[in-house]
């Protein structure tokens, strides 16, 4: 596992007062830069190039720019011939299709193939907001993780996506990037190290461990600040990678602070909490709490709005980390 | 009387109606499409307000007739075509896309009364509108079905299963059609991913093809009556409409598909209806009762 | 939790001489009982009649039988609307489509609006055999318990799988029911109580508890047999329902035996080792194994054999099972 | 010479070989799909035997032609096929769906060298090859893509979806043959679920179609040559053919569309086409060279 550079506690006034920016853009610059540098990145759009950011690569790369119209099926697999004859192709679609619309398409052709498949799943998770249920992922992480050679990428902020962005296109394989809609804070720096696979501490701790993935990082760091007021030391783990699991800092983790906290921007089954556990149980067995979506649909409101009506916003991090405190063993 | 079947006229002006509270609801919500709901608002007042049976409020009555817009989206078309023919008091419009409202960006059934089957993934309402001609037919019921599609949405490969199954099972009390605007999110259908001759893909997949002028009310009774008509074969109404339609600066704009006027835009736009955003506002927070008044009588 | 009766161990003489039937045929002959009783059933099938069993179904119902051919989205969302003019539809074809292919028309259609379609995933696990990858199923359980609204039931056998398909078609929600392709053991009796939702304890014992569903419910008793002749005591924990999940199974199962090892035809991530997991880390950590496919593939080849290779038979159940209790705390 | 371009008579006999090769392995797996092989071995006798560049073991070249099976269970056809042109070693086909060939039930690009794209699930090949032949496009390069369908699959979707974006694209590199054998799984395809008229079907979505005896060699020459000139939009082949097609006791039965014969039935079969079980297997397990003979050379 990787140390963020500095892992010192992100001053509190930062927190509170964070620069904003939106996840997609991070995706859409990302590409850029790769057209810039790699001839063979082509980018795939189902209809969508505005609210996938897919545009920024439309209007530089024209060329190397596939307009598929509303046909996701088609997208994944046109992807795929692509890749077969040496391209690196990024699809882009919202997460909700990417991952269910196409998942036949994304097993056996892409992924059974194990070709080098870039999904990018745009929309992830509750804040997309208005829009509501049929439009806000919160399944990709379960689907994508039971594919086998399948890789998954969650990033928290700006930063973070734009070198997910990057880093993938490097690396042979099928990869989902799941970002969101709204601007979210920023948490990491250009110069962070961002290791595919390699989990970030964000913060240092060792009273337990809240490990969150997307947009839930900057929650969990807000958390893990007033838990600091209250002179408790909580680790905070950017879980930027879902697939493959860094093994290490979760079991580490569980060492070395007894109890975990997940938080995420997803159903709660199968999710982040559902990896994170299956190390526990395996590699050491500590109490564990979910912040998560409960297994429900979403609905219509404002992004922040919804977040706090289901329940995963800072608040409720703060809520389960009290709740894991009051379960771990006193010795552990 | 559950079919209104209103007169010309009549539909001409609740179509105008039904276009108000479009932009209204969308200023109140600032979220939301205009394009699409504006280019249907003909032929959904034709079906609301003349060709369909309904029964709002007694959505078990098992003789009324179906209907299904795949095309999800359009929420702000269905949403006032439905508080115009009186599922819900007309203030409920204003609550669009809010946490305490009940209309949802996209219809669902569990919040909305009246919405039989949630939607807003393009392409799966057809299929949905075969398997309720399909029940109703195994019933023994003759009560119709009513799809509504849009035309980048035929871009997704599952309409032509369905166009297959209907065809295959003779489904003649299902009858789609088709918000033949010409635009899409990204531009114009021609460009993104062409559809045309989208007349003859049908045909070849064993459908009653007609076509109208999608703003044009009596074409658009005279092609219900068709299809009504068409036997041993489902029928799909290719209604040409315009993105916009009825606002001058949204009309064949595809940058209006998925965005909201702001209350200064849609205050112009009103005022190109003959209202106002606060006027109209006002109606819709006052006028609680069912949106057809008792002056409006049916043709039949 | 309810107990089946009897819930003491299978005698050995059974498990290593089992009755060996078709969990497709529970299912055929599942609907066939309810197109008896029921009017509103109805079953549609895309072109899969045969080996999903659903023909026995349409030669005595024709008229509620609908063929949709090779068209699995139209089929899901056909369904849905068939289900919501009242009738409670089934629709059949292997689990490898019927998750993969039309997952967005479950999720938005069938899920969302919640109606009581009731999904057949035949050929389900390695077990498949000579088809090869494609048609190896193994990722459903991840899928579909992501998805809010749905039930999922995993049947270890003939009657459970007949006593599965009567029952859902009593609940009106959506589920999805997951069966194989091969004969395999009876373990259950036509009389043993099935009750969704409701694990089944299929043999009593307290040093270790294995939690199985499907074929290795029967995998899981011949490893139990097995430790029982070296004196130790392992519960046999039979959990067919995957959603809702009997936490209360799972939690006594965790307390009073202080380890765990799950068994299951489906990869190792987001399945029912990943589920039990879930409710183990909030509820009462203990050491867990998992025997489950790893993250792989399948291929072709003969299904016992392909069950050794890929590491889900009876004694790769007794490894973990040593494994974890080496972990086990002494006083748990 | 990558383009083998044999003689008709040649063709005709290398079918009869392919033939023989999918009913012997068929019969030693014991498992398999015996009619959709069958109807398709000659006009993919007339793909790897004449019409397209391939380089087997050079799988890197990026010069040689594209083609992908969009019916993986047709398997014993595709190996049987890849044998004969010097893919692997003969004696390979008799491992087909062990545990420890390379053969699998359904195409896998990392179990068989010479297999691109990995296939089984219906409808998504078509895609694949509008993929490679757009790939191909941007590097300026002039190799072509063929893709093999059957005809049940054309309910799924996706292939309507894939039909659009070639059109759209004018991928004229691109050339589908469909086996159009009139049988499916679970019967006759007009029963399940009918596609006619296919022909218009296809024209409708753009593309440019030729209808051809599956079977003549000489009329799939010419179809294969025609579809070479056709510019601006894509060609599809619609293959009649008849599922099982040269085993008496198979022909024009869908029963057989996934079943392997029995060691006896094999035996009978093979007795049909001049060879006994024993005598093919004996060739399969010796014949371990590139099966072209030298003596047999293509006409350019
Ligand atoms: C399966 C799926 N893919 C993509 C989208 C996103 N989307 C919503 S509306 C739309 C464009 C639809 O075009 P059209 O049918 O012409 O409707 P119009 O823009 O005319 O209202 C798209 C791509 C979606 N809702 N569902
Ligand atoms: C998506 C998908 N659905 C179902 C199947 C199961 N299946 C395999 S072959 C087949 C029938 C194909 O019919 P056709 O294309 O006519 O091939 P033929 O029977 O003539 O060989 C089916 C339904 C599959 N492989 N993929
Ligand atoms: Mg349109
Ligand atoms: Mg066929």
């Amino acid at each position: 596992m990787s140390r963020a550079t500095p892992p010192s506690p992100a001053p509190a006034a930062v927190l509170a007062n964070p620069e904003m920016k939106k996840t997609r853009e991070g995706f859409g610059h990302g590409l850029v830069a790769l057209g810039e540098t790699n001839p063979n990145v082509v980018v795939l759009v189902g209809d969508l190039s505005g609210s996938t950011n897919v545009s920024f690569f439309a209007e530089r790369f024209p060329e190397r720019f596939v307009q598929v119209g509303i046909a996701e099926q088609n997208m994944m697999c046109v992807a795929a011939g692509l890749a077969s004859v040496g391209k690196i192709p990024f699809l882009a679609t919202y997460g909700a299709f990417a991952s269910c619309r196409s998942a036949d398409q994304m097993r056996v052709t892409v992924a059974y193939t194990d070709l080098p498949v870039k999904i990018a799943g745009a929309h992830g998770g509750i804040s997309v907001g208005p829009d509501g249920a049929t439009h806000q992922a919160m399944e990709e992480i379960a689907i994508v993780r039971s594919i086998p050679n399948m890789r998954m990428v969650v990033p928290c902020d700006y930063w973070e996506t734009r070198k997910a962005t990057i880093a993938m296109a490097g690396d042979a394989h099928p990869y989902y990037l799941r970002f969101g809609r709204e601007s979210v804070p920023v948490v990491t720096k250009e110069d962070t190290p961002f290791v595919i696979g390699k989990a970030n501490v964000m913060r240092e701790g060792g009273d337990l461990a809240i490990i969150a993935c997307g947009v839930m990082v900057y929650e969990a760091l807000v958390a893990a600040e007033a838990l600091a007021s209250r002179g408790i030391q909580a680790r905070v783990v950017n879980l930027h990678t879902l697939k493959p699991l860094d093994e290490d800092a979760i079991a580490t983790a569980a060492r070395e602070c007894g109890a975990i906290v997940t938080a995420e921007e997803h159903q709660i089954y199968g999710g982040l909490g559902g990896a994170v556990a299956e190390v526990v149980v395996r590699q050491h067995p500590v109490p564990m709490e979910f912040v998560a979506v409960r297994d429900r649909f979403g609905r219509s409101g404002k992004p922040e709005e919804l977040m706090a009506a289901f329940g995963i916003k800072a608040p409720d991090v703060l809520r389960a980390a009290d709740r894991v405190l009051a379960r771990k063993k006193p010795g552990a | 009387m559950p079919r209104l079947q209103l007169t010309v006229d009549q539909l001409r002006e609740r179509a105008l109606i039904v276009r108000r509270d479009i932009i209204t609801l969308l200023a109140h919500a600032k979220s939301g499409h205009s394009g699409g709901p504006l280019s249907s608002a003909d032929f959904g007042t034709v079906l609301f307000f003349h060709e369909m049976n309904l029964t709002p409020g007694d959505q078990k009555d098992a003789g009324r007739d179906l209907w299904h817009f795949s095309i999800g989206h359009v929420t702000p078309a269905i949403y006032a075509l439905m508080g115009e023919r009186g599922y819900y008091p007309l203030i409920d419009l204003l609550g669009f896309r809010s946490l305490e409202g009940h209309l949802q960006g996209h219809p669902s059934k569990h919040d909305t009364p009246g919405i039989d089957v949630s939607a807003g993934s393009l392409g799966q309402g057809l299929s949905v509108c075969c398997g309720m001609a399909l029940g109703a037919r195994m019933d023994g019921s003759s009560r119709r079905v009513y799809c509504v599609m849009g035309d980048g949405e035929q871009q997704e490969g599952q309409i032509w299963e369905a166009a297959m199954f209907a065809a295959h099972y003779k489904l003649d009390s299902l009858c789609a059609v088709i918000d033949y605007n010409r635009k899409q999110i990204d531009g114009d259908v021609q460009d993104i991913m062409g559809i045309a001759p989208l007349a003859d893909k049908w045909r070849a997949f064993g459908w009653n093809v007609l076509e109208a002028d999608g703003h044009d009310i009596p074409a658009l009774l005279g092609a219900f009556a068709q299809a009504r008509e068409a036997k041993g074969r489902p029928t799909v109404i290719l209604a040409h409409t315009v993105m916009g339609k009825g606002v001058s600066f949204m009309e064949d704009d595809y940058r209006w598909h998925g965005v909201p006027p702001s209350k200064e835009q849609a205050d112009k736009a009103l005022r190109e209806m003959g209202t106002t955003l606060d006027a109209w506002t006002e109606r819709l927070r006052h006028h609680k009762e069912v949106a057809v008044a008792p002056s409006v009588n049916g043709a039949s």
